[in-house]
This record gives C-alpha cells, structure tokens and sequence, in this order.
C-alpha cells in the first residue's frame, strides 16, 4: 500500500500505531494517559486507538514508569507485542533497571528462550524551554546496552516504516520522537522501513554528514547553503542508531574522504565517538581532514532562550564544522 | 482533627497574604503569558495556595523545601523572593538560578527552596536527605517535600516513606491531592480512596485533610512539624485541593467530569478567606484592598526588573557545570 | 484463616515431594559447591521449601513465575527438569539457558519459569505484564512473582502492587519473609511488623500466614490463585520462613541473634512434614525412603549428565543478543 | 602523611574511609549493610566506620537504592559530603534518575546555588561467574552525564588517594571498584590524588595502551611481554574517566604514534570511542596506525567460564591488538 501525501510526524505515528494494532491483535500500548479518556497522550499520538481497539489493549497508567516497562516486558514474554510510552525520554532514567538490566537482556540470559518483542515510544528534544529535566538525548546509554535497538526517525515517513518494523521485530526497540518534527508536515508513504539501514538523505561528494532525528533538518539545511557555494555534502540519516548502518556511513565517506557526524545529545561520550572511532580505524589514511563532531555543549540543557539554543547544534554551528572541514 | 491546633486572627490573616500573593503572582504569570511575552512551562497552582500558605506558619527561613514543577505556590509560601522568581522566569541573568534552571528547577536556599524538580516523586527522596542533614545537624530544623495524588504511586515515593519513618527523620510529606495526574483521574490511578492510608504501610503517621480550608491545613501542619521538630518522626499529609488550571496553562480539562471543575471554582480558597477574614472582624475591605495593591505593586516591580535585565551569556554553558568553570 | 481449605493425603503426599526435592537438590549443590567442582553464586533456598511446594499445588504448567536469585526451591516446585538445571548451574550447553545464564537467570518457559532476576525487587514489575498477558489470553492463567522481605521496600514492589490492584490482574505477589535481606534483619528495614499489611495500600488482600506449616500456606495459595483465576485480582502472600544457610554459602551468619539460626532449624519444615505424614499415616517410612532414593537417582543422573555435556562455543556471544545472530 | 607497605585494595578504601571520616565530621557513609552490626558492607569495604563514627553517620539502609543516592544528594545540599554505596554497579539503573537528573544537574539547574558534594561508591566487574545483572562496567552513561565526575582506580595508593579526592571534590563522583582488584596486595601509599589526572604507569615509546581499573594490570602484563621482543609500550591509567586527563593522553599518543583503548565495558559506544575520537581528531595525519579499541563483546556478561572469558578483553586479547598495531 503505498500512497503520498503530506502529514506531520505526529499523524504519522498516530497512523502507524493505528495500522500495526489492526494488523496484529497481539499489539498492544501503555503507558500514562495513553487512552481516549485521558486524551491519548499529551501531544495526542496514541489519539483514537483505546475507542477503536478496546480499553484491554491500550492502557492508561498510573505515573510508574518501571511497572509501565516491566508490564511490557512481561507482556512481551507472555506472546504480545506492547508498545509502551515513556512519555519523556529523561523519564527513562526511572525505568532504566527494566530497559537495560532485564529488556535487553532477557533473551541472552535465558539462551534464546524468551523474547521481548516490545518497542519504547518517548518524545524528547530541546526547543521549548523544557530545562534540564525534560529535553536530554540519551541514545548513547542504550546504543551501550546490548539487546537493545534503537531507532529515531526523522520525518513522517520514517517515522511511520520505522514504527511497523518497530513493532514486527522480535527484540526491544527504543524509538526516540522528537518533539519539534511532530508538528512539520512533510510528503508521506506508508511503507514499513527495515531497521538498521540508513537514508541517504542527500547525495554529496565532498564531505558527509551523519545524523539523525531533528539534526537532518538542520544538516540539509546547511547542504543546502554549502551548495550554493558549489561545496556537494552527503547527508546521512541514520535512522537506526543501533544496530547502526555501517555499510551506507563507510562507503560514503570513503567516497567524500570527510565526515561531520551531528547529533543534539551531549558530544562527550555520544554516539557520534563510535561512528567516528570506527571510520577513523576503517578508512585511516584515507581520510582528508579529520572526523568531526558536533554535539550539544558539555551541560544540562538550559532553560533561558538564548543558553538553550547556544547548547544544541544549529544549521551555523553545524554549517561552521562543514567548512572547517572543507577549508 | 478537632484537637488540631487552629490558627489565630494574626495567623489566619498572615495566610491570606501569602495565598493573596501566590494568587496575584500566578494570575499575573498567566497574564504575561497569555500576552505572548512570556513563554515558559508553567504549571498553576491556582486553587492550592492556602496549602503551602498555611504550612508556611510553622516553617522557618532554614527549614527544608523541596518541591516541584508545580510549585510556585509551595515557593512564594516559603519565601521565595518574587524578583529572583520572575527574572527566572523571564530567563535572565538576574534570575535565582540565573536563568539556567526555569520554572521547573527554581531554587532559592536562603529561603529553603531547595529542590525544585521536574521528574515526578523525586522531591521525595531528596527531602528524607535533607531530614538526615536536620536531624545531624541537631537544631530542629525540618524538610518539606510537596508532590502530588500521581506522584504517590511511583516507586520514589514507597522508598522514602519507609526510609524516613524507620530512621525517624524530621521530614513532612505533603501530597496535594487535586484528584488529577495530568489528564488521568485519582480512581484511573489506583484502587484506594485515600492516598494518607499508605502512611499505614511504613508505620508512619498519616492524615487526609481539607487543604482548602485554612483551620485544617494548618493544624495538621503545626501537629505535623511540631512532631518532627522533637524527633518524633515524619508525617504525611494529604491535602486535598483542586488546580483550576488544568495541568498546563490552555488544558481544556476535556477528561473532567462535566462540571467538575467550575464546581471546584466555586469553592475557591483565596476569596473565601478572604470574605471570612471580613466576616469574623480580622481585618476590614479597605485593609485587605491595601495589602492586595501592595503585592500587586512588588509583583510589578519584580516584573519589570525582570524584563530590564540581561540573559545570561554564553560562557553560563561552561559554568556551574562543575564547581570549577570548565574549559 | 480457619476458612482456608487444607490439602487432602495425596496433596500432602505431593508436597513432600516437592519439598524433599528441593532441599535434596539444594544439599546436593552445595556438596558439589564445598568440593570445589562447581563454582557458582548460588544462593540457598533451605527452609524455605514449603511455600514453593505448597503453591505449586494450585498451579498449572502454563502458569507463570517471575523468581529471584534465591529461586531454585521455588523453580523445581514448578516442575523445571533437574538436568537442565544442573547443566546450566555446570554453566554447560546442554543448561536451560545454554549456560549463558548460570543460576540467577534460571528460565524454563515449558514449565512456566519464565524469568529469574538477581536484581531485587525486579520480578514483580514484569509479573504484572504477565499478569496482563493472561487477563488478555483468557484462559485462567496466573502470574506469580515472588520475591523477599528486603525487596518489599524497593520502589517496583509499590509501582506493581498498586498496578496489579488497580487493574484486577491474576498476579500472586509472594513474599517469602526469611527476616533478613542478605545481613539485615527486617527491623531495620522498616518500621511495620508485617509486609501483607503494604497490600491495604493497594486496595489488595494481603495475608500473612507460616509459610512452613503446609496447610496454612496450601490455604492461602490456593485461595489466592482461585480468586487471581477467577479474574478477582491479585493477592499478596506473605509467607514466613527462615534462611538455613544465610545468604550465600558460606555465610557464618554472624549477623544474627545468638542462637536464632539453630532455633530456626529446630523447626526444619521438611522432616516436620516428613514426620507428620508418618504419623497420620499418610506414608510409611519405607514408602518416603524409597521416594527419597528415586529423587536422590534423579539429581545423581542430572548431576553426572550436567559434567558430561560440553561447554558452549565462543560464537554463543553472538548469538541470543537479538533474534539474529550478529556478524 | 606519606608511608611504604603493600596492601590491598579493600584495605586501601577502608583505610580512606576512615581518614576522611577522621578528617572532617561532614563526611557520612550509607548504603545497604554499611554499618558494623551488618558486618560493614558486603565485602567489608566499610568495616569499622559506624564503631569508630556512630550510627548516625554511617548508616545501613534497606534496599532502596532511590532512596539511598536521594538521602545522599539530600545531605549533600544540607552541607555534608555523604559517600553512598550502590552495592554492585548495574544497580546503578535503579538509581539511575537520582543520579543523572538530580545529582549531576542540580548545580547547574540552580545556577550554582547548590552543590552535591557526594561520592556514589560501587563494585563491579566479570570473572565470578555472577552474569548478566552482576558484572557490567557501565562508566559510559555517566561520563556522557556532564555535572557527574567518573573515577575508576587500579591499585591500592589510586584507591586511597582519588577517594579522598572524590571525598573533598564539590561534585558528584561515581567511584567504581573491582571486585578482582580488592583483593591484590602492592605497595601503598597514603596520599590524595587529584582527579582528572591520568597516571603514566609505564613508560614507553612505541604505542600506548590507554586503559583503566582491573585493565591496567593486563595491560602492564601486555607491555612486559611485548619488550621482550623490543616493542616499549606506554600504558596510561586514566584513573579519572570524566573529566579525562586529554594532555597526558595526546602528549604520550603524539610521542607513539599509536594508540590503544582498553576496557571491559561493551567495546561500541563505550568511553574509548571518545578517546579514539579526540586522538584522531587532534593528532590526524601524525599516527603511524589506526586506533584501536578492545572492549567487552558486544552482549550481557555470560555465566559460564568459558564464555565469561571470552566476553572481557585478557591479556591475551589485549597483547594481539597490541601486535597488529605495531605490525
Ligand atoms: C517520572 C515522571 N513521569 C512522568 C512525568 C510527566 N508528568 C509531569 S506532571 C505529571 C502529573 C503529576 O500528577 P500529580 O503528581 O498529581 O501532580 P500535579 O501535577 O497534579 O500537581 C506527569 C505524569 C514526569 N514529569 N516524571
Ligand atoms: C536492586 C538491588 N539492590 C541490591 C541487591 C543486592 N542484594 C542481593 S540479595 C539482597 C537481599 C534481598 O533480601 P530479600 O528480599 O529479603 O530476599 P532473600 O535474599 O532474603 O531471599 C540484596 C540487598 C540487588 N541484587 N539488587
Ligand atoms: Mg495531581
Ligand atoms: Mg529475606
């Protein structure tokens, strides 16, 4: 079923949720407010699914984060498929033992015989004066953690694939939202998206630029400028963080000889460390500049206007590591 | 409760000004940002003033606060100076917490506000903390933690009730129970009719009172304090209330029961002192007017100040980080 | 409590056999433990072998169990097979979990040992989700999760008892109270006297019976998984027990009240039982003795079979990490 | 105070313990089974404080890890310098918002007003057969964490003096212990050492091997090895993982040429990516090599022996990247 047309992130995942419960009774979702009553989520994601599907399979919560994952856990090795929503990522931090000391690890521990097909909505993303409780990137704790896959889409389109596969894939998916992409409207196909394979969002010669989640945006952005100036950049999106694509990265950076990896997280000890670490050992001596990063600062994200956006890249932060790299 | 300690003339008017002030604050908080000038998570604790107002009698500048996004209203009570309030609010430089923390993390020790936090139940942990550093330190001091009906069913909370009463530390857990945890209903919550029951479960004491009604509120308070000022442990206390706001400013409350909430606005706490404070000979129209055109007038000046100064410069990303400036 | 039911003679019969399994299983570990040939963090479920025994009465296979690290008495009273047991304790290939797991991660899903946890606290959270997984099956199953007196005040125990209640699930939350949480006694873990009495907290039925007396713990399993299968909800048990070998072989114990551990093993449960089937005429010696050789065969063949089998291969840390082997 | 005798690294830590507790009457000590009526911890890291210091100061806990770190950021604002112990480090998730939205942040969310001078201990590390929930070095989520210090020591006079270091230090610091390093004896002496310093713990000139905790020894193991056919390795103990001491690093890679990164934490995504990342960033085009990194295989910790050694990096392992390298 393929069709075009546009629609926001957040229709989208609405979309996806909605099709994956009708298409496989064992899908389940959880998590606070996530029913019609309670309004289907704060931002209205999981909006329809408890009227048309049944107050069995989609559940309000109390605020109990760690019940709210070992419920999905226990569900999953039960024979269904829950997604749960955290409803912030910082939230994470109190479900942490579930996700990484039994989600991740349960089907290793047992050699294979149980699973935990579930996936792990949460939204996150700073724009919004959130302050440093409520806006952190944390894909890094997760990409660390074994058993774990962790996907962050980028427009509606990946968000919409990445959820169905999401959802059909037999291990634990955390699925980071950004917040500023659920209100942009962008083209729309509704086909599911296999994990693990990047985008090439934008072809390029001379350098490129890896990223992912709301940093596309601002990374085509900056293509875009360089362009006008005859300066050609790749932009990969990476889609799935971990398992993260190595093929699509190397072979384009060995095209290109540069590489600039983005991301909104902290830049220490972030995921851009291991993709560079790793093209760095791949493609030693062929590389014509050194890999860059470029990272939220080393902080917990400000509140004030000005702080917060001096914290996360932007299209000139970013634009600027681009040239440098170029120069 | 009727051997409850009530308050006397001095006492009941001292609580109006308080909850006077808290409610002028907050009414000019939203206006500001229905304005558009300010934009900024706030959560009101319109309809919950008397509350902390009432707490506040028996509290002094060096006990303990910690409390939460929804809070402004616990902090104003304990003395949170509005001028640092609202250039916090307004993300300047001048703010409390210049302008790094915002609403969700305004901090203020010289008048106990200690903790603000954003994650719900952690005001909890940190304030049995607090009561340890108290009861170390010997001079009667107490520590507050205010957290809502949601709140008291994430783990957090169970930890540090128990903690507190089995080391008898002087720490007050005060749950204002406004019957909603975002968009979710207290009977969506759990099984139980009061949350104060589960005091029971730690061997602690624990009381359900009107938080609306000043007599009430403060003799639980007093009796409360009083006891763990002489070692005698901690209480909780349910205060109920209602938020009139919703739980972020333009929530509809579409998940109320219809009526629900223009019921509660009947019942408003502030003007119902107020006209008692008339009734019983406290203090006369006149008198009240002139303290209300007082708050307004330093609410103004705070608002103003905060508008004229600066924001923070960028080098705040590399301070208070750690205690050393990082590099 | 007089209402419980009480086990017939064959039922009785059938607890003892359990019961001398498990602790005939467990001397026989830690004989092969002190003789240095099996070297593992096993943790001794002696005297505590009713409770398991007594429940597994009212269970079925395709009921569920989420255990702890102490939770071979309660595994092989729910029928997982010794010799996968013993090859996986001899970290062999042939082991349930392929030795990838070892002890604390035992898990058996034919049987219904779904998970096994070393972290405190954590089989609870994911009962719940089985729990769920067999309201939504509809087939009458049942979660138990057990756990000890120390986990009782770990944040999940409160997120999933309130949860379990709220939503009506078959869940048996079975506290196993041996008074001490590894070398703390239960009087400095909390201030309340009995653990059932958290479940008033919940809107739960909570009991506390002598988890060694069969028929009280027979009692109130069986009237707990009736009301849990009957779609009545979830019940907390506490059943109390003692710890003959402390928390870890080797454990001297020291911690303890003087003479407390030899009085406790005074009332060894297991020849308790074995004695009173004696004297109701239940069974004769000769008829135990000879149940006692065959178990004894049984952990003999598995013991020698676990020794035989090979250890895995390297390539095992490639695979079971996801549902692919990774490259 | 500077004296020669060999201890080990339990000692070592005690010893520290009681000095700084000696020292200043500010410092306390909490964690489960802490005090001496519980025997002073698991392993007795903290054998004699309560005897020595009071019940007051050194407390045993339940097991409530939320509780613990929030009591200890709670006493850390009210003016004392807590050392909380986390028992083993993958509990570290259960405390996991404690520390990373609370602990870390509250500097900088109050703009400087507040400080948490407290130091989380905890042990970990594979080689006891103890598996997946037991082993994990996971240094990574907080040195990704800005605000949380990381310090990690391989030998007794390490232990000793970054401890008291941490004690002293106006931040939180996470110090983690290994358990196979508790009980080596070496030489020891009593002195504080500064975080953020790495120590040259072997001169070289042909590579060097960049590693810390238990690692080092390997590492050592793998450089006496390698002079005997010639190759001079430098081997850097970071000591302190966040902040990390990038001079020595880059001084000593610059003089090599060629760098390897060592730790028994998951190789992808772990703290070498960052190291490797910042080599390669700063010294591009003056390597002899590409950087490598060896690191714990990409699952849980296995049980078994077999796999457990093949899991963390050995001598062996580390010595054939260290030969490819200079090859
Ligand atoms: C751990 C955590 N989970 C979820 C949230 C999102 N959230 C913010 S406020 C709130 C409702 C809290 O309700 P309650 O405790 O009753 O306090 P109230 O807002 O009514 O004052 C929720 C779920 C959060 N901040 N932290
Ligand atoms: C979250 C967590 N904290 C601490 C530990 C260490 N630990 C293992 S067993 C134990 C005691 C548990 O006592 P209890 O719940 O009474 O069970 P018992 O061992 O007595 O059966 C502790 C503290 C752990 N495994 N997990
Ligand atoms: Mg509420
Ligand atoms: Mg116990």
């Amino acid at each position: 079923m393929t069709e075009t047309t546009k629609i926001t992130m957040l229709e989208a995942i609405n979309r996806a949720l909605h099709d994956a419960m009708e298409a496989d009774p064992k899908v389940l979702a959880l998590g606070e407010e996530v029913a019609d009553p309670e309004e289907g989520g704060v931002m209205g994601v999981t909006k329809g699914l408890s009227t048309k599907f049944g107050a069995e399979r989609v559940v309000s919560t109390p605020i109990s984060e760690q019940a709210i994952i070992g419920s999905a856990i226990g569900a999953a090795i039960g024979g269904y498929r829950p997604v749960a929503e955290i409803m912030l990522m910082n939230f994470v931090a109190v479900a942490m033992d579930m996700l990484t000391n039994h989600a991740a690890k349960l089907r290793f521990m047992s050699g294979g015989q149980t699973a935990v097909p579930m996936v792990v909505r949460t939204m996150t993303g700073s724009g919004f004066s959130t302050g440093g409780q409520h806006s952190d990137y944390l894909e890094a704790w997760f990409a660390h953690t074994p058993g774990m896959k962790v996907v962050a889409p980028s427009n509606p389109t990946d968000a919409y694939g990445l959820l169905r596969a999401a959802i059909e894939d037999d291990d634990p998916v955390l699925f980071i939202e950004n917040i500023q992409l659920y209100f942009m409207p962008a083209d729309f196909t509704a086909e599911k998206i296999p994990l693990g394979k990047a985008r090439i969002a934008r072809e390029g010669s001379d350098l490129t630029i890896i990223t992912h989640s709301l940093m596309v945006n601002h990374a085509m952005a900056v293509a875009d400028q360089m362009a006008k100036d005859g300066t050609e950049a790749e932009v990969i999106d990476l889609r799935t963080i971990s398992p993260w694509d190595r093929e699509t990265v190397l072979a384009s950076v060995k095209k290109t000889g540069r590489a600039l990896i983005v991301h909104e997280a902290v830049k220490e000890f972030g995921i851009g460390a291991e993709i560079a670490s790793v093209i760095n050992e791949e493609l030693f001596g062929q590389l014509k500049a050194p890999v860059k990063r470029v990272g939220g600062a080393f902080c917990a994200v400000p509140y004030c206007k000005p702080l917060e956006s001096a914290f996360a890249p932007s299209a000139d932060s970013i634009g600027k590591a681009a040239l440098e790299l170029v120069a | 409760m009727s051997n409850y300690p009530t308050p006397d003339k001095a006492t009941l008017l001292e609580i109006y000004r308080k909850a006077a002030t808290i409610k002028l604050n907050d009414e000019r908080i939203i206006k500001e940002m229905k304005s558009g000038r300010l934009v900024t998570p706030y959560y009101s604790g319109r309809g919950q003033e008397i509350i902390p107002s009432a707490l506040a009698m028996s509290l002094n500048d060096d006990d303990y606060l910690c409390t939460i996004y929804r809070g402004t209203h616990d902090m104003v009570a304990k003395g949170f100076p509005l001028d640092t309030m609202w250039a916090e609010l307004a993300g300047r430089v001048t703010g409390s917490c210049k302008g790094k923390g915002g609403p969700m993390h305004l901090t203020h020790p010289e008048s106990g506000c200690m903790v603000t936090t954003g994650i719900v139940g952690s005001s909890m942990p940190i304030a049995v903390g607090l009561g340890w550093a108290a009861k170390l330190d010997g001079k009667g001091q107490v520590a507050v933690a205010t957290f809502g009906d949601g709140a008291s069913n994430i783990g957090a909370f169970h930890e540090s009730m128990n903690m507190a009463a089995l080391f008898d530390l002087p720490v007050i857990f005060l749950c204002q129970n406004n019957l909603y945890a975002e968009h979710t209903s207290m009977q969506k919550s759990t099984k139980i009719d009061r949350y104060s029951k589960r005091a029971d479960a730690y061997g602690m004491v624990g009381v359900t009172v009107n938080g609306n009604d000043p007599d009430e509120m403060y003799g639980a308070a007093k009796v409360a304090i009083d006891r763990a000022r002489a070692g005698e442990g901690p209480t909780m206390i349910e205060a109920m209330t209602f938020r009139f706001n919703g739980h972020l400013i333009g929530d509809m409350c579409d998940y109320m029961k219809h009526g629900e909430l223009a019921e509660a606005k009947q019942e408003d706490p502030v003007p119902a002192l107020r006209q008692r404070l008339i009734d019983e000979g406290i203090a006369s129209e006149d008198e009240l007017a002139g303290m209300e055109s007082g708050i307004k007038e330093v609410i103004e000046a705070a608002v103003a100040a905060a508008y004229d100064a600066d924001y923070p410069d960028a080098i705040e990303l590399k301070r208070d980080v750690f205690a050393q400036e990082i590099a």
